[in-house]
């Protein structure tokens, strides 16, 4: 398992590939599931500039251990990983990555998707977002899907 | 000893402050911490509270040495 | 959209890598989902020791095409790429990859487990295992799941 | 002119043939192409048939220059 919050901007398959590099392959895994989410230059009808993403150290990573094992638990996953940025986001750099590593394909998809999910409902991050008017704003809500 | 209190996001700039001690002479719920901290505001609805960094009610009990946040909704991922 | 069948190993994540890489960023992509299909060493119950993969040269690459041009109309996706392996295949190696890129991130896991229960489902491959015991038989039928 | 008839995986060994080039001089439904090209033997209960690269059913017609396949379910992925 591997939970990170990253600062620096990273890029998602080159972590992925490391990761598995690192990892002992024992043929156990058949299917891989991933999610990255990425910023956009518009949100909510406006174009959107830069982001600012803030955290509460030390409960978000809590949290998003809890939230991996209970997957891992859950869907009897082989391995599981989250990183998430902080700090000064800009378009087209990763937020998000999750995976999931299960020995068929339905534990790794469904469980990829819940820790999405999960993540965006509960995870303590918040975005602030710097509009191309200038003009800052909080993001209220995540989008429902 | 004292409770900490943390605020973020909007809710820090609303309230404005991002970290605060409570003289903790006797167990508060959060609710009661909440009142002292904001100096009263009603408790926003959509507000989250988190004990020792794990989610509780408004009714939680904190006592001195504990953490306690406030949040808006999150919005990561 | 990137199809491809391949005669040679490769690795899903600097696939990915270098298809982005070549792509033009332009800050509407807000999800990417992904699934990869491994081979493991064991199967039904059988310790398996590799796998040779034949398809439908055409039709394949055909329905392959079909396939990611249905699921992008359908979820209005910015981009697809299905690779699948072909010949020999030992344990570890990838067997499949699908990946979707859309503004959010229902399209976006939707469209990738879409692409990859119909592949498994309609696209024209064939699995014969080869047995730690050196016996062979074509995989019968796909798991439902 | 020719009908191409193709069977794949463990279809072709059981018929024994992986390409066979078959005389059109009418056109022939897919069954009776199976029953031609297997001597006889009754259609597999899950065989999947494609006429030019395309799913079709039992019934559908090839005529000379087509490309057909028989082959037993797929099991890519």
């Amino acid at each position: 398992m591997k939970i990170e919050v990253c600062p620096q901007p990273f890029n998602p398959w080159s972590v992925l590939q490391d990761y598995e590099a690192q990892r002992a392959q024992a043929g156990k895994c058949g299917a891989t599931a991933c999610f990255i989410g990425t910023m956009r230059d518009y949100n909510a009808g406006d174009s959107v500039q830069q982001m600012w993403l803030e955290h509460y150290a030390g409960m978000t990573e809590l949290y998003l251990q809890q939230l991996a094992r209970e997957a891992e638990q859950r869907w009897e996953l082989l391995d599981s990983l989250i990183l998430h940025r902080v700090g000064e986001i800009h378009c087209d750099q990763t937020i998000v990555l999750v995976a999931a590593w299960a020995g068929h394909r339905s534990p790794a998809l469904d469980a990829c998707r819940y820790l999405i999910e999960e993540l965006k409902h509960r995870a303590p991050f918040w975005k602030r977002e710097t509009l191309n008017t200038g003009q800052q704003r909080w993001v209220a809500q995540n989008t429902p899907k | 000893m004292n409770i900490t209190v943390k605020l973020f996001a909007s809710l820090r700039e609303q309230v404005g402050k991002g970290e605060v001690k409570l003289k903790a002479d006797k167990p508060m719920t959060i609710a009661q911490i909440w009142a002292q901290v904001s100096e009263e505001m009603p408790l926003p609805t959509h507000i989250l509270m988190a004990l020792n960094m794990q989610y509780v009610e408004p009714n939680a009990i904190a006592k001195a040495g504990d953490e306690v946040a406030f949040f808006p909704p999150v919005t990561g991922g």
